[in-house]
């Protein structure tokens, strides 16, 4: 290989231009990027544009994770699969329209339903993970696992013209950026130690979905997977900050959240959870989406 | 004794679904002991907002917003932007002009 | 045909149902969707997504316009083209894309310059136009095509980090849930009638952007069409507000335009520009991106 | 004669290339006719601001800021989140506390 500067060949300068050129980024940026790891946890609506634009930044290894198979009624906001994918598996699928934008990163399905026993040895294998998935046992089932592995991670979500947007267990002191190393930002259990009653949560199959509003979540959460991976600190990233979108419209509000507990469960120094627990259990919920009643229409 | 309080009230996430789907409101809380004649105390919390909101504009299911004298889990409570427990939760004091955001979590992707 | 309801057959109800559950859409929306003809011109980091979405929500005819054709280093926000599509038409490999995801509609490329000879033309055979485009001059051209067609302008622009969203052209009497049909919102020279000097107007190719960027802003511009075409009032679209995002801190934040102005040369009452004009003269700037010089690197 | 000022100043799209890549600094005005001796007028309005901020801010090229007395076209100022075209544009007063925002326009796509 011909190397251009340390380390990015020279054909990686060219492609890549267009974001080497930001001073956030630059050649070292880009070499972080190349070298980075990231696991997306549902090939859905937020999954599909999520991964896309870091495929498209060149983030060299992609892991996603969907258990589920391509619905028509997916189609709308799920963007990397077509008509002809339908009933095949979405993280296959997936995986087939992210090698065809980018053949020089390494893309792995992984057509499984994420559980307290594959999960940890799955994620282990990444260095940040987006939370594009549909349901709360797997919310926190993400979260634990982060909290254990000492990952960020990069939570969006997205119902009806609705989208919510954070990155949970940040950790300054991966970042030798950052002025303050002992900082830590918050965990999805330190501002939600308890789960919703399922009665209250809703479904985009059940309650439906604007399909732009997880597309907008979705290139956000890759946008903040970006800046996280070159190396941004915690005052530019959504630590500790959730976005709130509300298409119908058109507003945006940034609010502080809760600083990291002491004595939280999950990411606290003494944690009570060292291991993975039964998480459909812990919320009275399946991990999975509800479904829609057709009945209804 | 304390003076009414106006307050901008937010909802957020599908909460609006529980107050007829409207999600800003402008409201006027009366002078406290005037709604809450036997109360202790005499500036308004979020705890009498709390039995304040049920009496007045919880249309149906109080246990979608509810539990027990807070609101349920997966609620966050917003004052002025910042989570309410930078606040003190429940004992925070209401102070003219506040806006309260209650934001149900979204789980759909 | 078997029609469910009045007009939509059942495959479309059951296609679309997660957008037909909203209560602002619901079965007629998605009937006003299948009618609707849009125009997204620009084929680049914001047309993709923007028309993704579109095609998604089934808009019935999606026309795009790009006389470029596909670069490697477009891939990385480019959404709808792939490593082989390089070197061909960036209309057509849109177009191909969107067939994928949506047989049902009709999609059109065209694979021209727009100008002041052609614009008219194409811009008359749809209802709502998107601006996606990435120079001043096609801006001023799009803004006054649409003065004169009377249609909704949804322009949308992005840059390194930033991106810009607003609603030009608004006109109230052509939906009828408006309680005032006479309302109109500004037009792009009600804000900026006269261009800004040539040396002051950055690139995509000269100073970067970040992928996800224009993806934000294109899925939003997407929104504004669906919700301009179900008939949502000027309150709920961005008309006479400017949305401005800023990425670097993840900053939303809507400002007030100033309303039409009864002078305006384009929009107003009796315009003096009744017929298109020459854009790169008026704006002494040419109607393509500046390119990269590539020995900055 | 009236006393200082104090601004929150915001420059984006592009325009903060020109001060330093600074996007929001906080300023204090000093009263007016300390600044200006000569002037006609007691109160800072925008057009005033604009020469203080060539004086002592714009680090280069002015003619991508100003042109004539006031910003060049293609530049959007805002003051408080509003068009400056609804408040007087150069004639209005600034007041304690105000956001004056100079937005470039982007072209990209
Ligand atoms: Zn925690
Ligand atoms: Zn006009």
């Amino acid at each position: 290989k011909v190397y251009y500067g340390d380390k990015l060949p020279k054909w990686a300068i060219e492609r890549y231009s267009r974001q080497i050129l930001l001073p956030d980024i630059g050649v070292q940026g880009q070499e972080k990027l190349c070298a980075a790891k990231v696991l997306v946890v549902g090939a859905g609506g937020l999954g599909c544009p999520a991964s896309v634009y870091l495929a498209g930044a060149g983030v060299g290894e992609i892991g996603i994770v969907d258990y589920d198979s391509v619905d028509l009624t997916n189609i709308h906001r799920q963007i990397l699969h077509t008509e002809r994918d339908q009933n095949t598996s979405k993280a296959e699928s997936a995986a087939d329209t992210l090698r065809s934008i980018n053949s020089h990163i390494k893309i792995t399905p992984y057509t499984v339903q994420l559980d307290s026993n594959n999960a940890l040895g799955i994620a282990s294998r990444y260095d940040v993970i987006l939370d594009c998935s549909d349901n709360v046992p797997t919310r926190y089932l993400l979260n634990d696992v982060c909290a254990i592995a000492k990952k960020p991670l990069i939570s969006g979500s997205a119902l009806k013209m609705e989208g919510q947007l954070t990155v949970y267990g940040y950790r300054a002191d991966r970042n030798h950026n950052e002025k303050d190393l002992s900082h830590q930002g918050p965990c999805y259990r330190c501002v939600f130690p308890n789960p919703p009653p399922a009665e209250a949560v809703g479904s985009c199959s059940a309650n439906g979905v604007a399909g732009p509003v997880p597309g907008v979540i979705g290139a956000l959460q890759a946008l903040e997977a970006i800046k996280l991976i070159v190396g941004q600190t915690h005052e530019k990233l959504l630590v500790g900050r959730l976005l709130i979108f509300d298409g119908e419209d058109v507003t945006f509000r940034t609010v502080k959240l809760r600083p990291r507990n002491s004595q939280c469960a999950a990411c606290s120094e003494s944690p009570t959870i060292t291991r993975l627990v039964d998480y459909e259990a812990f919320c009275k919920a399946q991990a999975k989406e509800k479904d829609l009643d057709l009945q209804i229409l | 004794m304390a003076a009414s309080v106006k307050l901008h009230l937010q909802f957020g996430g599908g909460a609006e679904l529980l107050f007829d789907k409207i999600k800003k409101r402008e409201i006027e809380l009366p002078a406290l002991k005037k709604y809450f004649p036997d109360c202790q105390h005499d500036k308004w919390n979020i705890r009498d907002l709390l039995v304040w909101i049920k009496d007045n504009l919880l249309r149906e299911r109080p246990e979608l917003f509810l539990q027990g004298d807070s609101v349920r889990p997966g609620i966050l409570v917003l004052i002025n932007d910042a989570d309410w427990e930078l606040y003190g939760e429940l004992d925070y004091e209401l102070q003219d002009n506040d806006t309260i955001m209650f934001i149900s979590t979204l789980h759909g992707g």
